[in-house]
C-alpha cells in the first residue's frame, strides 16, 4: 500500500503493553507446579508406587484422596506424578518446537527453488500435510508399539505427533517473511544468505512456533495421559495421570469418585497453568 | 478561530442549517492509549449540502480519515466520539446503536483506497452487485442483472458477462477501482465519501477515475466528500478545500483558489512544497519550516 | 469443453492425487508396520516352544517368508480388492471388523461433529454480534480454554455424575441396552438402521446411552472449533471488505453472510481435522463407554502386537482421514475460490 | 572510480501458478554510472521494480546480462559482489518493512560498515553518527526500533544506511512515494545535494513524474517491461515523442490545474 491510514499503528503499540500485575498472577500456578515436580516425591506422605492400605478407602485423615483399587494411596501418586508428565510435557514441546522450527525454515527458505533442492523441500511440506491426516493419538499408539512404553519413548512419539503442526506454522511465515524487503535490504548491506537466515528469518519467523508452543505442551500432556488412559503409556505402577484415571475410571461409574478425579484435577490444572504462562509471554491468545 | 465551517463566513452561523445535507459540529475523536487520551479530531465542522463537492486534505496523521469515517460510522469501538451536532438528512448520528458490525446510515456510500481489500474477494462481482441492488429496488431477477450489467458499462467496463462472472482478485487494479465505484454507486446514496480513493493508483489511471467519479456523483445529484493527501487532485476536481492539521481544520476556500485565498502557513506550505513539472528545473524544491527529525 | 474444465479443473485435480496420496500412505503403512520390533511369529503361538519346521511354516503362512518386493505388492494388490488380511490372534478377517466397527466409529463421530458444528456455528455468532452479553462472555472464555479438559476427564466425571449420582444415564455399556437384539443390517449404522426399521424401543435405548457419551464429545471437542471460529469471524468483521460491503448499501443478512462465508474455511479445515481425530480417536471415549469401534480395535491391536490388524486399522483410518481432507478441501475450496490452486491473488 | 552498470538486452520472464509466462522485463538496454542522475518512469506492473531488482543483484536476468565493470552479477564471486555493494546501494521503496521490526536501526547501519567496509563497532559508530548528522538526523534516534520512528524518520535512515559506504551509485525505488509531501521535498533536495556534493550517480525509479522529472537529468521511461522513451529531461517531458508518455505527461497537467 502506498499510503499509510491516518490513524497511527495504535493495534501493535497496544498489543506490546501488559498488565504486569495480573500477567505475574498467571506465572503462580506454574511456579507451584514445578515446585511440587522436583519436590514432590519427596513431600508425599506414602510410597507412590506400593500398596499401602486396604483398597478404595474413601479420602480422610489418613489418606487424603483415599486409595484407589489395589490399595494405594492417590495423594502420592497424584503429586509424584507431577514430575512425569512434566518432565514428558516439557521435553516434548522443546523437541518439537526447536525441529518444528528448523524445518519449517529449511523448508519455507527452499520450497521454491528448482532443482533437487527445492523438489525435496515440496515433499517434505507434503509429508507435514500427511502426517497430520492422521489422528495423534493414533500415531502416539503405533510408536509406542516400536519402542515400549517408557519416558524416552512417549517423548519421542509425541514429538512425531506435534511437530508437525509446528513447522507448518513457522514455515507459512517463512513464506511471508521471505517477501519482506528488510531481506533484501540485509542483502544489499553484504549479509550473506547463512547470515540472513540466522539474524533475520528465524527472529522475525518463529514467533508462531513459540506462541502455540504451550498448546503443544498442554496436547503432551493430554496425549500422555490419553495413551495412559488406554492402558499403552508408561506401565503401573509408574505414577502417570492418565493410567490412574483409566484405573479409578470402573471406580467413579460405582460411586467411588475419588481415585480418578484427584488426577484428572491435577491434569485440567497443568493444562490451564501452562496455556496461563503461554497468555503471559506471548500475548492474548 | 482555531476550528471554522466550511460554509462562506457570511453564511456560517450556529444555528442549525435546514438545507444541510451533512451537518457536523464541534466533531471530536479521542482513543484512549497506555500514555493517556490522544485526540485525533479536535473540534471540526463540516456543511455538506445536496450536490456539494468538498476536498478533506491533510497529511498522515492529521485527522482527515478519522474525521470522515466517523460521518459514515467505521471507527474503531474505542474511539470516543463527541460532537455538538451530527446530522445527515436530518437524522441525527449520535443517537445511532453502537453495533460489533456497524449499520449503514441510509444515504451514504463510501469508497476506499484499495479496492483488492475493499471488494469481497470470495464473491463475484455480479453477486456483490446484484446484492446492492436487489435491496434497495424492487425489480427481477432478469432486471438486475441488467441494472447491474448497465452500472458496469457506466463505469466504463464494456466487459459485462466477464465482469459480472470474475471475482475481484482475477480483475486488474484499474478495473477492481471501477467496479467499487460501481458498486458504491449503485444504492445511489446522497453522500458519497472517498478516502483516498486513488492514492494507490498511477496518475493517469487516478485522474479518469476521479474524472468518472465526479461525473457520476453528479448524475446521481449525490454529494462528494474526499479525503485525499494529493493537493492537485483535490483542486482539480472539487469545488471547495479544507485543510486539517493535527486533528483541526486550519483552512478551507474554494479549491482553485486556495493557493491565492490561504492564510494559515500549513496550506501555504502545503501547496509550495507539492513537485511539479514546472517546478522540474529548479535547483531546490521549497520545503516545510518544519523539518522532521531534527530534534526540537 | 475447455469451459468446464475451467470450472470444476481445480476439484478434479484435487481428486485425481488422492489416490497418490493414500498409495504413499500405504507404503508408508507397510514400513512401519514392518519396522515394529518383535516376532509375530512368537506373539502367535503364545511363547509355546516350537520345532523350526512349525516355525518356517508359520513364518510361510503369514507371508513372511516371501521377499519383501513380493509382501509388499501382495499387500497393495489385496488393499486394493479391500482385503487386509486375517488378524493374527482372532483370524477374523480385518475388513470384516472393519465393515462393523468403522460405521459405528463414523456414526458417533458424525452425530458429534454435526452437533459441535451447529453450535459454534450459533455460538460464534452471538459472541461476535454480542460481545458484552454476559452469556457471550461466559461461552467465549470457555471456548478460550479449549483442550484443557480432555475428553476422558469429562468421560470419567460425566458418568460419575450422570451414571453414579443422578443415574440420568444407563451404566455405560454399549450402544444399547444388553438385552436388546441389534437392529437388521442395512446401512451398517446402527442409529439409521433403528431408524430405517422403525424399532422405537431400540431407538429410546440408543438415545439413552449415547447422549451421554456424545455429549463428552461435544464438550471436549466443540470449544476448539468455537475458538477458532471466533476468532475468523473477529478478523472478517474487521475486513475492510466488511465496511465495503454496509457502506455500499447490501443488506444485513447479506453482510452477516458475507462475513460468514470469509470466516468459514479456516474453520471447516479445523472441523475436518478433528473430525479425522474423532474417528482414530474416539478411541478414549469408545473405550469408556466399552463401545466397540475403531479405537478399541486399535487399542488391542497394539496391546497384542497384531501387525496384520494394526496395518490394516492404520489403512482404513488414513483412507477415512484422506478422504475427509478431500470433502473439506472442496467445501473450502468452493467457498473461499482463492484457496484453489493455480489461483494467483497477488494485486497488481 | 569507474562504476558502470551495463543491461545488454534484458528480459526477466516470471513464470505464473498455471504455468503461464509473462515477460516482466523484456529487450532493456541500459547503463547506469556514476556521471549522471537517471529517473526511470512508469507505471505499476511496468517492470520498473525488476529492473532494480536486477541492477542490484538481487534478481537474475532470463535472457540478456546485467553486467558490473564488464563482470555478470549473476557470476559473481563473494568478494567481488561486496566491492560492487560497496559502489551501488539501495533506498528501498517501503519504509515500514525494509528494516528489521526486532532490531535497532543502529543495527541496521552498522550492517553496511562491518561487511562492506570492515570497520570495527566503534569506527562505524563513528561513520555512522557522520552521516546521520549530515542528514540532520540526531543519532539518538539510531537507538530505537524502526516502528518506534515517523515514516520520514525511517526513510531518512533508509538512505543513511546506503550513504553511509559512500557509494559511488544510489539506487532509489519509489523513495519517496510512501512520504507526506511537507517531506517528500526536503528528503528529494537530500539525495540531489548528496549526488552533486559527492559526484555520485543516482537511478531513481518512480510512478510519480513531477518528483523524478526534479531530481534526474536523464529520463527513462518503461511501458509493459519496455522502455519507450529515454532522453533529457526537458525534452522528454517538452518535446515527447511517444504517445504513452503524453498521456503520462497529460495527467499532471489536467491535476494541476494547466491546461494542456
Amino acid at each position: 500500500m502506498a499510503l499509510a491510514l491516518d490513524t497511527p499503528d495504535r493495534d501493535t503499540r497496544r498489543r506490546r503493553t501488559r498488565r504486569p500485575g495480573i500477567a505475574s498472577v498467571t506465572l503462580v500456578p506454574a511456579a507451584i507446579l514445578v515446585l511440587l515436580a522436583v519436590l514432590g516425591p519427596v513431600l508425599v506422605p506414602f510410597s507412590p508406587i506400593d500398596v499401602v492400605d486396604r483398597p478404595d478407602l474413601p479420602p480422610g485423615g489418613a489418606h487424603w484422596f483415599g486409595t484407589d483399587s489395589a490399595g494405594m494411596d492417590v495423594f502420592s501418586r497424584t503429586i509424584a506424578a507431577t514430575r512425569n508428565n512434566l518432565l514428558i510435557g516439557l521435553i516434548t514441546t522443546v523437541l518439537a518446537t526447536s525441529l518444528g522450527i528448523l524445518i519449517g525454515l529449511v523448508v519455507g527458505m527452499n520450497e521454491s527453488r528448482r532443482g533437487p533442492v527445492g523438489t525435496l523441500a515440496r515433499g517434505v511440506s507434503r509429508a507435514l500435510d500427511l502426517v497430520q491426516a492422521v489422528p495423534a493419538i493414533i500415531i502416539g499408539l503405533v510408536l509406542i508399539a516400536f519402542f515400549g512404553a517408557s519416558i524416552p519413548s512417549l517423548t519421542v512419539a509425541l514429538t512425531v505427533c506435534l511437530l508437525p503442526n509446528q513447522a507448518r506454522l513457522v514455515r507459512a511465515e517463512v513464506l511471508r517473511v521471505r517477501g519482506e524487503a528488510y531481506l533484501d535490504a540485509a542483502r544489499v548491506s553484504g549479509d550473506s544468505e547463512l547470515v540472513l537466515i540466522a539474524k533475520h528469518v528465524l527472529p522475525n519467523s518463529s514467533w508462531p512456533a513459540l506462541e502455540n508452543a504451550s498448546l503443544v505442551f498442554g496436547s503432551a500432556i493430554v496425549l500422555t495421559a490419553g495413551l495412559g488412559f488406554l492402558g499403552v503409556g508408561l506401565h503401573p505402577p509408574t505414577p502417570e495421570w492418565g493410567s490412574m484415571i483409566a484405573i479409578g475410571a470402573p471406580g467413579a461409574a460405582s460411586g467411588r469418585w475419588w481415585s480418578a478425579l484427584f488426577p484428572a484435577v491435577a491434569l485440567a490444572l497443568t493444562v490451564f497453568a501452562v496455556s496461563g504462562v503461554g497468555r503471559r509471554l506471548f500475548g492474548d491468545d | 478561530m482555531t476550528t471554522s465551517a466550511l460554509e462562506e463566513s457570511t453564511q456560517a452561523t450556529p444555528t442549525p442549517q435546514p438545507d444541510a445535507l451533512l451537518e457536523v459540529r464541534g466533531l471530536t475523536i479521542t482513543y484512549p492509549t497506555p500514555t493517556g487520551p490522544f485526540t485525533a479530531v479536535d473540534g471540526v465542522d463540516l456543511v455538506l449540502r445536496p450536490g456539494d463537492k468538498v476536498a478533506v486534505v491533510g497529511e498522515s496523521g492529521s485527522g482527515k480519515t478519522n474525521a470522515c469515517m466517523a460521518v459514515a460510522g467505521f471507527l474503531a469501538p474505542e474511539a470516543q466520539v463527541s460532537a455538538e451536532a451530527m446530522a445527515f438528512a436530518g437524522a441525527d448520528l449520535r443517537a445511532r446503536r453502537a453495533l460489533a458490525i456497524p449499520e449503514r446510515i441510509t444515504g451514504v456510500g463510501v469508497v476506499f483506497q484499495d479496492a483488492m481489500t475493499s471488494l469481497d474477494p470470495v464473491w463475484t462481482v455480479g453477486q456483490q452487485l446484484c446484492a446492492v441492488i436487489r435491496h434497495n429496488e424492487k425489480l427481477s431477477r432478469k432486471e438486475v442483472r441488467a441494472r447491474a450489467a448497465d452500472w458496469l458499462r457506466r463505469v466504463g467496463l464494456h466487459d459485462t458477462e466477464r465482469v459480472l462472472a470474475a471475482r475481484p482478485y482475477e480483475l486488474s487494479g484499474g478495473m477492481r477501482q471501477r467496479v467499487m465505484i460501481a458498486i458504491a454507486l449503485s444504492a445511489r446514496p446522497r453522500l458519497l465519501i472517498a478516502d483516498e480513493p486513488t492514492s494507490a493508483l498511477d496518475a493517469t489511471l487516478s485522474r479518469e477515475l476521479m474524472q468518472l467519479m465526479v461525473e457520476l456523483t453528479e448524475e446521481l445529484g449525490a454529494a462528494l466528500l474526499m479525503v485525499s493527501h494529493d493537493m492537485a487532485l483535490c483542486q482539480a476536481f472539487t469545488d471547495r478545500t479544507v485543510v486539517m492539521y493535527q486533528g483541526r481544520v486550519v483552512d478551507q476556500g474554494p479549491s482553485r483558489t486556495l493557493a491565492d485565498t490561504a492564510t494559515h502557513a500549513y496550506t501555504r506550505g502545503l501547496i509550495a512544497c507539492v513537485p511539479r513539472l514546472e517546478n522540474a528545473d529548479w535547483k531546490r524544491l521549497p520545503t516545510m519550516a518544519r523539518v522532521e527529525g531534527v530534534p526540537a | 469443453m475447455t469451459h468446464l474444465w475451467t470450472r470444476n479443473g481445480w476439484w478434479v485435480r484435487r481428486l485425481a492425487v488422492l489416490p497418490l496420496h493414500l498409495l504413499i500412505f500405504a507404503l508408508v503403512v507397510f514400513f512401519l508396520v514392518k519396522l515394529i520390533p518383535g516376532d509375530p511369529v512368537a506373539v502367535l503361538s503364545g511363547g509355546q516352544p516350537m520345532t523350526p519346521e512349525q516355525y518356517e511354516a508359520t513364518r510361510a503362512s503369514l507371508g513372511l517368508a516371501d521377499p519383501i518386493w513380493v509382501q509388499l505388492t501382495t499387500f497393495l494388490g489385496d488393499a486394493v480388492r479391500l482385503d487386509f488380511g486375517n488378524s493374527i490372534i482372532s483370524g477374523i478377517g480385518v475388513m470384516d471388523e472393519m465393515s462393523t466397527r468403522l460405521p459405528e466409529t463414523v456414526e458417533l463421530a458424525v452425530m458429534a461433529m454435526t452437533i459441535s458444528a451447529l453450535l459454534a456455528l450459533a455460538l460464534g455468532f452471538l459472541v461476535v454480534l454480542r460481545p458484552r452479553n454476559a452469556v457471550s462472555r461466559v461461552i467465549a472464555s470457555y471456548a478460550r480454554a479449549a483442550g484443557a479438559v480432555p475428553d476422558f476427564c469429562l468421560g470419567v466425571a460425566g458418568v460419575f455424575v450422570f451414571y453414579s449420582v443422578l443415574h440420568w444415564a444407563p451404566a455405560p455399556i454399549g450402544r444399547y441396552a444388553t438385552s436388546l437384539n441389534a437392529p437388521p443390517r442395512t446401512t451398517g449404522f446402527p442409529f439409521l438402521d433403528a431408524l430405517l426399521s422403525s424399532d422405537t424401543v431400540l431407538m429410546s435405548s440408543m438415545i439413552q446411552h449415547l447422549w451421554l457419551p456424545i455429549g463428552v464429545l461435544v464438550v471436549a471437542y466443540a470449544p476448539m472449533l468455537l475458538k477458532l471460529f471466533i476468532r475468523s469471524l473477529d478478523q472478517a468483521k474487521n475486513a475492510q471488505a466488511t465496511r465495503f460491503r454496509i457502506a455500499s448499501g447490501a443488506s444485513r443478512p447479506m453482510v452477516l453472510l458475507s462475513v460468514g462465508r470469509r470466516a468459514l474455511p479456516s474453520t471447516i479445515a479445523m472441523f475436518g481435522t478433528i473430525f479425522g481425530f474423532m474417528v482414530g480417536g474416539a478411541v478414549v471415549v469408545e473405550q469408556l463407554f466399552a463401545i466397540p469401534g475403531m479405537g478399541e480395535y486399535a487399542v488391542q491391536a497394539v496391546t497384542r502386537a497384531d501387525f496384520v490388524a494394526l496395518r490394516g486399522f492404520l489403512l482404513v483410518v488414513g483412507a477415512v482421514s484422506l478422504i475427509v481432507f478431500f470433502l473439506v478441501d472442496v467445501v473450502t475450496m468452493s467457498l473461499d475460490p482463492r484457496r484453489r490452486p493455480g489461483v494467483a491473488t497477488a494485486g497488481g | 572510480m569507474s562504476a558502470t552498470i551495463q543491461f545488454t538486452d534484458v528480459r526477466r520472464v516470471f513464470r505464473g501458478r498455471g504455468g503461464a509466462e509473462h515477460a516482466a522485463v523484456d529487450g532493456v538496454d541500459l547503463l547506469v554510472d556514476s556521471s549522471t542522475r537517471l529517473g526511470i518512469v512508469g507505471e505499476s506492473g511496468s517492470g520498473k521494480s525488476t529492473v532494480v531488482r536486477m541492477m542490484l543483484g538481487l534478481d537474475h536476468p532470463t535472457a540478456g546480462s546485467v553486467e558490473f565493470d564488464g563482470v555478470p552479477l549473476a557470476s559473481m564471486s563473494a568478494p567481488a559482489l561486496r566491492a560492487f555493494r560497496r559502489q551501488v546501494q539501495l533506498v528501498a521503496q517501503d519504509t515500514s518493512s525494509s528494516f528489521d521490526p526486532r532490531r535497532t536501526l543502529r543495527d541496521a547501519l552498522r550492517k553496511p560498515c562491518h561487511n562492506l567496509l570492515e570497520l570495527d563497532t566503534a569506527a562505524a559508530d563513528a561513520a555512522i553518527d557522520r552521516t546521520l548528522e549530515a542528514l540532520s538526523l540526531d543519532p539518538a534516534l539510531a537507538a530505537r526500533k524502526p516502528h518506534q520512528v515517523s515514516g520520514g524518520q525511517r526513510q531518512r535512515f533508509s538512505i543513511a544506511r546506503a550513504l553511509v559506504v559512500e557509494p559511488t551509485v544510489i539506487v532509489c525505488d519509489e523513495a519517496v512515494s510512501a512520504l507526506d509531501v511537507s517531506v517528500q521535498g526536503s528528503v528529494l533536495n537530500l539525495l540531489k545535494e548528496h549526488c552533486e556534493n559527492h559526484d555520485a550517480g543516482l537511478v531513481f525509479v518512480s510512478h510519480g513524474l513531477p518528483a523524478t522529472a526534479f531530481i534526474s537529468e536523464e529520463l527513462v521511461v518503461m511501458y509493459q517491461g519496455r522502455v519507450v522513451e529515454r532522453g533529457p529531461v526537458g525534452r522528454v517531458l517538452f518535446e515527447t515523442e511517444h504517445p504513452y508518455t503524453q498521456t503520462l505527461v497529460d495527467a499532471y497537467r489536467v491535476t494541476e490545474g494547466v491546461p494542456s
